[in-house]
């Protein structure tokens, strides 16, 4: 040990390892009284050009704009009209009918795999309804709303996750991975935050070219412990590319709470502020919120006032994916305790208090998305699933990789007799 | 002997280990409280508490980076990658850092880590479910790269990595955690519980790292296999009634080319297999060790097996897997050569 | 014809290319203002303007993460990774991403961007400025990975990798930056304006990737050899009067296997080098393939010269080089055997 | 193009790609107008146990303790001696000695490569007399004031740089590189970054051993946007790790001015922020400043109360390293204008102002340092310089890289001859 003249004062304590954990686990009663939900309607809206400083404290609090009683309060509102509600709570139980239709699809044996949103639909479906033709998302493999909320064929959907004669990406890719250029859906990516900086690239490609399009990065809770969130920060923050950065946080990231990826920041929205990135935080179960909040980071993006950084809090109500079994290390009731409630109940019951639902027009709808869901898999389901009927060839291994496929690979092409 | 899957073998190395010896710690994500996503890790953190099996961010390149500041400090981190289609986030860590650290310190600091990963396909996991990145490790110098195909060799090898004083990457064929696959996907998966392999002494024991096992012996041809394909190679030589000698290499590097080179002079003949793709594979690297050292005793071409140049894919795993259909055909061709 | 530096080639290239294609944009570390370490990029960004050329924040995955985000939205990004040695940060990017953005998306996304590095010893670089990649990258599927020896070639590969409508790794041998280098150290370098390779057309033309080049029959052996090393085989062959054929691959991946099979078969002989660590190297790729294309005409074992299996050591490195004596000795060796 | 029931209002203005560029340029006026210096004294000192958000200003001031008239004044001002302060002055002014002489020495090519410290030596000198016996740091290249500090010999170091046959690294590294476990100086990479995170692990190690030593990583304002930083953050935030976080903002990274790799945020230490860490931002060229901050956040760590970020605000004066040239990127007398002026004659001053210093005794030392370092040069270039005299051997190209050789290294080794 080197010498050092001065010798340590009182010998202190020893130290320990800090390890954050969650406050309830298996067999617990769901507590969610700590987490602090601010009032519908009171927080401010800031115009969009506001100094990143002068707004830090809505990375810290939670805009809201539906209230308990299913009114659409405060400075958020928006101006969403009827019929656009009507088509959001559309999309979200389409979304969510397709899930249910597709979890139990993948027990049936038709897919290998499955990822649902329950919950979580308000997020992927409100914000798409914020952009514009030609934007660009880079979503994880729990945003098919944006691609729902797009009027993006439900049938192709399950092509895909059936892997089937007409899936889109010749059963190259794993369930629910699509990609769709033309609905602004950048090809999911199995590895984790990858997507994050390619947004701010794409967007950055916009600025570059004169463009007007903007980029959305998408992200869970726990993925934005990955290095990649970082890269997609520093270089939103110097070049002030035009993109949303959307953290979705469902508290959880598979077994893992998001205390963890979280550590001692109050939330995730917080780690704009550290790049000079406005940061917001807002209801992800709230509808009409999600909207306004996107509608505002998409219209500073458009307008070269550079990238907003928006934390989603929401709750994954059901599994990781078809792999998880979430009793395992959360109570069962916890996702009924959760105190911002379902996203689709929420948005119903507005509808409902202005006038433009009912409870008939309600069972009615769903009843007419259970159909259309169903005839979707029908037709999908005309054209295989994973282990039988149609199915992509063997020759779409070697097809693809490159634009022209090089001798090694049409060697191995004929080996393998395709 | 009692009888374990890989997974409870796995657990066992790292609680035996972590019981003989304070400075083991294991982390990674979702391998505290839940116990990893293969369950491979499964009531250590009840037992030894969290500051020594705990759940970390997903971050690859933190759980390996800190691990190599706590090996630096004297631990002996054995973390998990959750895939190896994972570890890439981590490959700086891993190449430029944990491979180095006893090199350009002159020893004056050490790296004594293991990672651990599942890796290889049969599982439709697609493209980034299914890698067999190994090559990606051979060629940095200063690792050392392992894959047990079986419960008793898990355990042993996996102690063994642990207490090796350098950084050693662990590949667990995730294919064979329950039982042996040939590569028959449409056949049931025979539990590990029948198969001798599958006995595990519940004690510490250790496989050395470097030592190859002959799976099977015979006279007419040579077949170099690891993790999975092992127990393709032993099907398609029992498929193709052909005598083939089956080499478990069990370590990729150290390599045991004694083994090897004993073999081959012995046959004459040679095929390699492997699962990853097959440009720059560490098939090839086999395939130029066997030519450098069996050249006057080769009768054919040595031949490789191996996944196709192309991502893993979902639909059409089978169609890629290098099973015994496709490696028995290079035995016939080889024989025939 | 005028003739230029190898970096001045490689500046002409993305010169001529971004004056022809607005897609074309050009960053990296100290790549904008400064014009690169190396001086690669000098004038590009007075030249085409800042948002053309831009200086990027220390991060690698930064770099490729939004070069790939870029080549999704319709430009052709042409980045420049400081030394090659630092490209490990961008790994998964390139690796995970980037090669398989057309084949997962079933090409409703492409990634036609370029990756520039400089790579290989030499300079007294030590272990993080010496290293020689190649395999990682050629192990990986969707990439192609070109190394260009001189500066003619290494402007008509950089604007056939620009134009490519794929990912393409482009290493930079920098010991040639400033005259062919046949590992004699101790005696000064010629620059290119005395060699004919530094003959560089000013106009835009493009040498075709996946086509090596012949830089000297033989009749004897084959040397396969690619950047800095095919003037190792050079002097080699002076040096032995050795008639060998030295073969320039300048693209690994694709690879003209097709010039190499019927050098081989002619001369019955091959000895493959490079300055990367042997195990796993690209080596043993191109020996597996000649003795399986070639099984039948080889005379001797395939012999392979590489750079040893550690770090590239600072004050050793001329120990460590692959130099021309080495060669030698095994062209000697083959010639015997 | 995805159809759209809603089309853009107004068709937006192209956008534009935001590069920040440094204010001047070779040929400019230097200027740090800009550039807001608090005076000295004037910024609060909290307890060490200060909630990080009611602490958030340090992030965006600058902690100054030496004022214009070299005294030393507010609540930082610490209490160091006279003696502490004479021998700290000495490590400062023994590391430009020893600087200018290497720098020489590599133009003589004795060696390979230098770097040098001109103008930041007070960062890494005060810093280590901050730190106790045992704890570790995770240097960057330009911290070697770190084992200078300690007592570490001068001759050792030059033998590392030389590569000479006494190098303690058997002329493996590059360098400069050096490595001392004894004196509490990790191994330093040519990666950046890798080393921040493994200080994180070496920290929790200690915690989760029940010990009492701390560690200190170090990275320069450019790496902060390599990945690691963040993973470093990520994990010292989440387990509160005993370390101390310390960013080096010398305005320059190579050609790369501070502002490309901080973006929108207005310092490196408001990223600690997004992490719930304090964040501490000190003046570099000031070694009391620098001295006490380094206690303060050290004394957090020891006290297990976690990780603080620590940016030192100083500048590099010389060129980035002997490969590199500055006046090709920057204002030539840049550095003359730098507002923080010089460490070594600040705490020349201050000592002097103290009357604890002359002019005399100044130049006495400065005579008797050169001695030191060329009476240690000496010693080094017995055993030889990189091109002469005695050299590592080749078998040092095999040993070493695994405790025991394997088999296909004894080969090679073989056939090496050696
Ligand atoms: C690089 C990488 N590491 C690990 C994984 C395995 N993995 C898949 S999803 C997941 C959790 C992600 O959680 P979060 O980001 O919160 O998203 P969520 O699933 O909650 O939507 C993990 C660890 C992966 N896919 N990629
Ligand atoms: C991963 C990696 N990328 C790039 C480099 C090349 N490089 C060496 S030093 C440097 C600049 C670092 O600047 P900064 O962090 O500010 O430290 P400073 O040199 O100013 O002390 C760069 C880009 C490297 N060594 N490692
Ligand atoms: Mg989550
Ligand atoms: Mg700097």
């Amino acid at each position: 040990m080197a010498s050092d003249p001065k010798s340590k004062a009182a010998s202190p304590a020893p130290l320990r390892l800090h390890v954050p954990e969650p406050e309830v686990r298996p067999g617990d009663m769901p507590d969610f009284s700590k987490v602090e939900i601010p009032k519908a309607g009171s927080v401010e809206r800031p115009p969009i050009d506001a100094d990143p400083e002068s707004i830090r404290k809505l990375a810290f609090s939670i805009i809201r704009v539906l209230n308990r009683k299913g009114e659409a309060v405060g400075p958020w509102a928006g101006s969403l009209t009827d019929e656009e509600l009507v088509q959001g709570l559309r999309h979200m139980m389409t979304l969510r009918a397709f899930d249910a239709r597709m979890q139990m699809a993948q027990r049936q044996g038709k897919t290998s795999f499955y990822m649902q949103h329950l919950g979580e639909e308000a997020v992927s479906c409100a914000f798409r309804k914020a952009l514009e033709p030609g934007d660009m998302n880079f979503p994880t493999y729990r945003q098919a709303g944006l691609l729902i909320a797009n009027g993006y064929p439900m049938v192709d959907m399950m092509n895909q996750i059936y892997s089937n004669e007409l899936d889109p990406l010749h059963g190259r890719q794993l369930p629910v991975l699509y990609s769709s250029k033309e609905h602004g859906f950048f090809t999911v990516s199995g590895n984790l935050a990858t997507q994050f900086v390619q947004a701010v690239g794409w967007a950055m490609a916009s600025a570059i070219s004169g463009d007007t399009r903007i980029a959305a990065g998408w992200i869970g809770d726990g993925s934005t412990a990955e290095s990649d969130f970082h890269s997609a920060l520093v270089f939103a923050s110097t070049y002030k590319a035009p993109v949303v950065l959307n953290v979705v946080n469902n508290q959880w990231a598979i077994s893992t709470f998001q205390g963890i990826a979280r550590g001692g920041a109050g939330t995730f929205a917080a780690r704009g502020l550290g790049f000079g990135i406005p940061a917001l935080r807002v209801d992800g179960n709230d509808y009409l919120a999600v909207h306004a909040v996107g509608k505002w980071a998409i219209e500073r993006a458009r307008s070269n006032l550079g990238p907003t950084l928006v934390e989603y809090v929401t709750y994954r109500t059901g599994a990781h994916s078809t792999s998880d079994d979430p009793s395992a290390y959360r109570p069962k009731a916890e996702s009924d305790a959760w105190p911002l409630g379902d996203p689709v109940i929420r948005l119903k019951n507005h509808l409902t208090v202005r006038g433009a639902w009912s409870e008939e027009r309600h069972n009615q709808a769903e009843a007419e998305i259970l159909d259309e869901v169903i005839s979707a898999q029908k037709e999908a389901e005309k054209h295989g699933t994973l282990h039988t009927g149609g199915r992509p060839s063997a020759r779409d291994i070697f097809e693809g990789l490159y634009e022209e496929m090089p001798p090694h690979l049409r060697r191995q092409r004929q080996q393998a007799g395709v | 002997m009692p009888r374990k899957t890989m997974i409870e073998a796995i657990n066992d190395a790292m609680d035996v280990s972590m019981k003989r010896d304070e400075r083991v710690v294991v982390f990674g994500e979702d391998v505290g409280y839940f116990g990893g996503v293969f369950r491979c890790t499964a009531g250590l953190q009840a037992k030894y508490g969290r500051s020594r099996c705990f759940d970390t961010p997903v971050s690859e390149s933190g759980i390996v980076g800190t691990a190599i500041g706590m090996a630096a400090y004297g631990l002996r981190p054995c973390v998990e990658i959750q895939f190896a289609d994972y570890m890439y986030p981590a490959y700086d860590q891993l190449t430029q850092e944990a491979a180095r650290l006893r090199y350009r310190s002159n020893g004056d600091f050490t790296c004594p880590i293991v990672v651990r990963m599942p890796t290889g396909g049969g599982i439709f996991g697609g493209q980034t479910h299914s890698q067999s990145p190994e090559a990606l490790f051979t060629h940095v110098s200063g690792l050392k790269t392992v894959v047990p195909s079986n419960p008793a060799d898990a355990k042993g090898l996996l102690v063994a990595a642990i207490e090796d004083p350098d950084p050693v990457i662990f590949l667990e064929p995730k294919r064979l955690y329950n039982g042996p696959f040939d590569g028959h996907h449409e056949k049931p998966v025979i539990p590990w519980s029948k198969h001798e392999l599958g006995e595990v002494a519940p004690d510490h024991y250790t496989v050395p790292l470097g030592k190859a096992a002959v799976r099977r012996e015979g006279s007419a041809l040579t077949i170099l296999a690891y993790g999975t394909m092992v127990y393709v190679a032993l099907a398609a030589a029992e498929e193709t009634g052909i005598d083939a000698e089956v080499i478990d290499l069990r370590t990729l590097l150290p390599l045991d080319l004694e083994a090897i080179v004993e073999s081959v002079k012995k046959t004459g003949r040679c095929v390699v297999i492997h699962e990853a793709t097959m440009t720059s594979g560490f098939g090839a690297e086999l395939v130029a060790l066997v030519q450098e050292h069996c050249f006057y005793h080769l009768e054919a071409p040595i031949a490789r097996v191996a996944g196709w140049d192309t991502p893993y894919p979902h639909a059409q795993e089978w169609d890629y897997f290098p099973g015994p259909a496709r490696v028995g055909r290079a035995l016939a061709e080889t024989m025939e050569a």
